[in-house]
């Protein structure tokens, strides 16, 4: 490389190791309501991966933001008589049919991410996740606790249901809380939006993120609205790992993506292969846990590897 | 189709009867003023021929008349009562039809089709009924046939014929509907000189049938031909409103082209043959 | 009277030539677009293994028709030179309206859905008035429908039930009944039919009588091939107009109605971007994007053909992250085939003829 | 405008030099032979006209010709020069000037911007070079009062021009272009007395400036006046090729509208006057 | 020679007449969009407290910019009769190959600057290239490329760099040379100057003399109006098309380099849905979606529209649950003042007029 900052030659590849692909002779069916390019999502999708490496299932990894079309993949992989089924839970209603219909066909089902509550009730085996709205009271309590009046909570897509119940969380932590709606897709929309709040409002103290990249435009934001505002923020990516190292992000709350798709992968497998059941009849919970600069240096390392 | 026409008139048309009258009718595109204090007597049986420069508001005249634009000043009266016309429906309704000299006729739809368009035959009354097609097709063919128009296939997109058959459409359509007005915007135009002759034909059988005939034409012998009556237009106003009876052919060509031209024309163009 | 000089003519040239009953039935709109959903689906029977069964196949009539129902309406729409944006948010406000009034008030469902109705034809009547009365292109007219009821769908639906979504209506009255209409699926065989493919076929077979054989129909083609030429030959341009709107609106209730009593809740964002596929599916079924060409079952078939690369990308096992360069390429291919075999059968193109 | 064909034309053109030469020319569109078998001569300094019934053809031949359509079979050959257009560029850079039938003129644009359209004036040779606006306005509405033609703004869209208005734009525009081959389909269509003389003396102008014309009309008089050499078509193919020496304005006439129609008309449709 | 009898005519009455030349300036498509930019902007500064500020105004004229660079092009292409739907993409698509390729080769980035803007112009030519070959729509083609181009983003940057974000490049050579002509700003008192309105101000001034002052405008307006016409008359139509689409791809690589420089590291998932946004602002400027009709300066305006709604609507503190529905609101404000004022000084409007 005759450029410095660039790529490192990492040499190995460090997620080797595993079986060959499908020699377990299992096909899973992974099943989100990612909206696609989601840097969260790329880390749940590289854990289940992982995973299916490690145990030499075969994985079928499909998405759609859309409830009724999140059921239609459910159905297809029905139809595609995999072996198991995991999926998001985020509209337990909307999709309750679809995961019935394969519970029928004999097909056990596991729940991820979301859907804490009622993930039983649908006829999942297992659920590995976090749930939203706890996350949500959670950073909201902590913030709380540091003072915070009127925290503004950002959603980057609108109408989505998981974003929703996080900022609801978030408020019913912080009763000043108040959302703002932008446009996630374009970060200069999103740091003019925020910018234009945090004018309008001089008295937001606290700026609540609910995803990686989001929080990085706040940071432009604040910038350029010299707002003293507090950043914290939803989930982690290797850029916002290092603005909480330099400490212009005061914490991120981390359910662990990557743990919560090498789990609904590998409960599978083993419920195939050796009827486990992980969790003893409850859910097994990836978060929330925080990251801030106590144990940022650990935690940075990791998500260089897209793991965390 | 003169037969069309003897079919298809309103059978309560008396011979000199004011079918149309306008008065004093004046119209502006926004600023521009395209006609104004014009008085106009559509008579049933009489041919009224208007005449007059490119520019001059003929076809304004007859857009007022057929209800495609409204006048912005002075009266219309139809059978004596007054009308302010807000859709060209309500003028075909009361029998007027008309040839435009654009033929409005929608490119991508077939020959008969566009012939029927608007005014098509249903084998019933509730909205989704369906078309009499292969009547249509034939009626279409047929009163195509009549005026010398053989197109080589009934169902081709009207875009796709030459620009004289796409006007044999559109009058023989008007003539086909037309039951007490028929209005003509330079229909001989785009026309050979067979064809040409079959639309005076018509004229003339329309006439004969009690319509009353507006006929817009660039042709003082084609007028002449037919017409009762002679209305020109020179810059959006009446210049001369003669009867049959108180003009010649040289005073309409005179007037018409502000001075015998084409004679003089003849004359100055003249080689050896 | 005067025989006609013209009657002598040539015998027999207006008689369709042999060859020209086949080409005219090439020639039809939607025979590109069935040759190019035939060598698509063809291509996935092929590449994934798990396409080839009536489970899956019935999966992708499925999710076609959810898709096909509006698009045919916005077809309708599209071949009368005009758009509608808000196509893809009406289903969901219909849903919200019914779920929401009848969870508020607690009364019987139909009465939800009958009102869900009201304001559907309200909708697309709105639509169609603004846009004929004051002549701003529909574009933008329901460019603004869709922003409007999009942010009133999340607005409404936060002040009613204090979340994004709706709440579950399945033990309201009426439910059972309303499901059997709306969203029922009987099982043939291993694979289950939902009741929306047989509606749909319905309402296709509905609208491609209605274009082809109605009055309705030429005048759908004409106010969209030229709303000029229509108007001074006396067809009746607003109402044709205001009608396509409504159309679209009514099938987007009936989506809408699907959705619901499919789902039990609807998420209040939904539904953005579908009015794009609606249009997507009406061209690539050879509609014209200007108007005055087209037809009803181009419009399923172009659903059609959305529907089985959509899914058949997630059959086939294809990395999701490609997704969309397949559905693109998979797009242009059926574009490419529809365009090919049109071409073998006409040369004159509507984007070529016209003019000239 | 005549000194503008003088002014324009080519200089090296030799009266009775053949410009453009079709041999066996044919043309289908998909399944249609709307040609077939068509030779044609246009010589320097020689009005040819094309005459036909509607449909016969006669625009498909000039379309050819002018590059609008390529030939499906024979050749064409310009200045002895065996070619086959790509676009209608080719033959303006030719110098051959067309009008056509439906005037390609786009609606929404001034009558300046129509007038220059495709042969703008241009400050610079550089892309982004400022056109010459006012001298091209000057030109454009001298070359229209030179036909007896004033828009009231010669900004206004051509879109709301009359019929006729927009066919003289179309003439002048050919006219003003046209340096050695100017072709017009039908140029008198939609034009009053005094105007279609305009457009009769530009043909004459043109063909003593030595330019090649081929003529397209229905009016076997104005064919008469000034043509050299006439063809008629007939369903695609060629049933008379005669130079003016060999066919009188009668024989024209009989042969266009396969017999006397219109004399004969007179006589059917007379009336007192 | 002969005197041309035609030129005895009444003299003066193609002089303008004075109530014209007024007329005429009101008739000009943008006078229209510029009053209703007026009048929303006069409602937030109204409204809204914090939006009477220096520092809120250049916000605001920052994110219009940021639309309003693509825009203009997109309006000239919509002028020209065509579309471009993968013009949302491309941008994230030309910051993305200069960031990974320079990251992954450890190469100066003004060298992957100079490759993303190959890469992007051939994207355009690819687009007009295959509409003008085909035949097709080009909403059909742009919108393959655009499903082309999302895919290949997100699988292209998955593989490269192992997440679906770009990787900092802020270390790499050039980075600060770049960042300057891109996405550096200056202080203006208490308020932040972006570079990217004056270079949209300089876009607009090019798009506005080109259109109407070179013959290449000409060319633009002609094969939008009437393509079969514009070739008829020897305006160079494919060529003039292809140069459309490039100018929207040369476009969208200007913003994609300014999204680059300003933010490091790019989401290989953004911009989809932006490709609307263009064809809005360039709509609400007053272009025509027929095509033929419009003008840069509109498209700029329309922009700024939007800019003024979508930021003003947070100035003033609204309910964002509503937001949509406020945006949609002012949209059809705005298009009525537009079409409020156009129609005061013509009484031809380009859809009633043309036909007839
Ligand atoms: N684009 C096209 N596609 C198919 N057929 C066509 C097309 N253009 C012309 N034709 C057919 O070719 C034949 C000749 O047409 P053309 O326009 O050359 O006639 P014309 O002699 O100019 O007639 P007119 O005097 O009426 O203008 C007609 O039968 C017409 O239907
Ligand atoms: N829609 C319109 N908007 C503005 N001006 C118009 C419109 N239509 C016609 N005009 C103007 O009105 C005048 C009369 O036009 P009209 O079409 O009635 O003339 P005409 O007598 O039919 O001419 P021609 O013989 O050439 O057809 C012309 O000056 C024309 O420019
Ligand atoms: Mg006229
Ligand atoms: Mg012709």
């Amino acid at each position: 490389a005759c450029s410095s900052g660039g790529r490192e030659d990492s040499g190995a590849d460090d997620s080797g190791g595993g079986n060959a692909p499908g020699s377990s002779g299992y096909t899973i069916a992974f099943v989100t309501h990612e909206t696609p390019g989601d840097t969260f999502w790329d880390k749940v999708r590289a854990g289940a991966e992982q995973a299916a490496k490690d145990e030499g299932v075969t994985l079928k990894y499909s998405n759609d933001p859309d409830a009724g079309k999140q059921a239609g993949l459910i159905q297809s992989a029905v139809d595609a008589k995999v072996n198991g089924i995991a999926t998001t839970l985020v509209t337990p209603d909307a999709l309750a049919g679809a995961v019935k219909s394969a519970s029928g066909a004999g097909i056990p089902v596991v729940g991820l991410n979301a859907g804490l509550d009622q993930y039983r009730k649908l006829g999942a085996l297992m659920y590995f996740g976090s749930d939203e709205s706890l996350a949500g009271t959670s950073l909201g309590k902590r913030i709380a606790g540091e003072g915070a009046k009127h925290p503004l909570c950002v959603i980057h897509q609108t109408g989505s249901v998981s974003l929703e119940s996080r900022c609801a969380g978030v408020r019913s932590a912080v009763p000043g809380t108040e959302n703002l709606q932008v446009n996630g897709a374009d970060d200069s929309a999103v740091t003019t939006t925020l910018q234009a709040k945090l004018a309008q409002d001089k008295s937001i103290d606290y700026i609540v993120t609910l995803g990686a990249p989001i929080a990085l435009d706040a940071i432009n934001a604040k910038q350029q609205a010299s707002s003293s505002a507090k950043l914290v923020t939803f989930d982690l990516n290797q850029e916002m790992a290092k603005r909480i190292k330099d400490g212009q992000v005061e914490f991120a709350i981390d359910q662990q993506p990557y743990v919560q798709g090498y789990m609904a992968v590998t409960s599978l497998y083993l419920y195939l292969k050796n009827g486990n059941d992980i969790g003893g009849g409850g859910p097994v919970l990836t978060g929330p846990s925080f990251v801030d600069s106590s144990n940022i240096d650990k935690i940075l390392p990791f998500t260089e590897k897209n793991t965390r | 189709m003169t037969d069309t026409l003897a079919e298809h008139a309103d059978r309560n048309l008396r011979r000199g009867e004011p079918l149309v009258e306008l008065v004093g009718v004046g119209k502006n595109y926004g600023p521009i003023r395209a006609l104004h204090g014009i008085d106009l007597r559509v008579g049933a049986g009489e041919v009224t021929c208007v005449l007059g420069d490119n520019g001059a508001g003929k076809s304004t005249l007859i857009k007022i008349i057929s209800g495609l634009h409204p006048h912005t000043s002075g009266r219309l009266a139809v059978d004596g009562a007054d009308r302010r016309f807000g859709s060209p429906r309500e003028a075909l309704d009361l029998g007027i039809a008309t040839v435009y000299q654009d033929l409005a006729v929608v490119p991508l739809m077939e020959v008969w089709r566009n012939f029927f368009l608007g005014s098509e035959l249903v084998s019933g009354r509730f909205p989704l009924a369906g078309m009499r097609i292969r009547e249509m097709r034939r009626i279409a063919d047929q009163e195509l046939r009549k005026m010398g128009i053989v197109v080589s296939d009934i169902d081709q997109p009207i875009g796709t014929l030459s620009g004289g058959q796409r006007q044999c459409v559109a009058i023989a359509r008007a003539v086909y509907f037309g039951a007490r007005v028929l209005i003509l915007d330079e229909p001989t135009a785009a026309l050979g000189v067979k064809q040409s002759g079959v639309v005076l034909k018509y004229i003339a059988a329309a006439r004969d049938a009690g319509l009353g005939v507006v006929f817009i034409t660039h042709n003082p012998q084609h007028a002449y031909l037919v017409g009762d009556h002679f209305v020109i237009l020179k810059r959006g106003a009446t210049v001369l409103d003669a009867a049959r009876g108180s003009v010649t052919l040289t005073d309409l060509t005179t007037q018409m082209a502000g001075g015998d031209e084409l004679a003089e024309l003849s004359r100055e163009l003249e080689r050896p043959s | 009277m005067i025989p006609a000089t013209g009657q002598v003519a040539a015998p027999g040239l207006a008689r369709r030539r042999p060859g020209l009953r086949l080409r005219a039935l090439l020639g039809r709109p939607e025979v590109g677009a069935l040759a190019a959903a035939i060598v698509i689906f063809l291509f996935f029977l092929l590449v994934a293994p798990s396409f080839r069964s009536a489970a899956s196949f019935l999966t992708v009539l499925y999710q076609s028709s959810t898709i096909g129902i509006v698009a045919v309406g916005v077809g309708l729409l599209m071949i009368g030179g005009e758009f509608d944006l808000s196509a893809g948010v009406v289903p969901v406000s219909a849903g919200l309206v019914n779920s929401m009034f009848c969870w508020y008030f607690g009364v019987n469902l139909w009465v939800g859905a009958v009102l869900s109705l009201v304001f559907c034809l309200l909708v697309g009547f709105l639509n169609g008035w603004l846009v004929m009365r004051t002549g701003i292109p529909s574009f933008l007219i329901t460019l603004g429908t869709f922003f409007v009821l999009q942010g009133a769908n999340l607005g409404v639906t936060k002040l009613v039930t204090g979340s994004v979504s709706s709440r579950d209506i399945s033990a309201i009255d009426g439910f059972g009944s309303l499901q059997k209409v709306f969203a029922s699926s009987f099982a043939a065989g291993s694979a289950t039919v939902w009741i929306t493919v047989l509606w749909w076929v319905l309402f296709v077979g509905l609208a491609a009588w209605t274009l082809q054989r109605t009055r309705i129909g030429n005048w759908i083609y004409a106010v969209g091939g030229s709303a000029e030429s229509a108007r001074a030959v006396g067809v009746p341009v607003v109402r044709t107009k205001i009608g396509l709107f409504m159309t679209v609106s009514f099938l987007g209730w009936f989506v809408g109605m699907h959705s619901l009593y499919r789902f039990n809740t609807l998420q209040a964002g939904n539904g953005v971007g579908n009015e794009f596929l609606y249009i997507i599916a009406a061209v690539v079924g050879g509609t014209l994007l200007t108007g005055g060409f087209g037809n009803a079952l181009g419009a399923a078939i172009g659903a059609f053909i959305f529907g089985t690369t959509s899914l058949g990308i997630v059959y086939a096992g294809w990395d999701p992250n490609w997704f969309k360069a397949f559905l693109g390429v998979m797009l242009l291919l059926a574009v490419l085939v529809n365009t090919y075999v049109k071409r073998l059968s006409t040369a004159v193109s509507p984007r070529e003829g016209g003019l000239t």
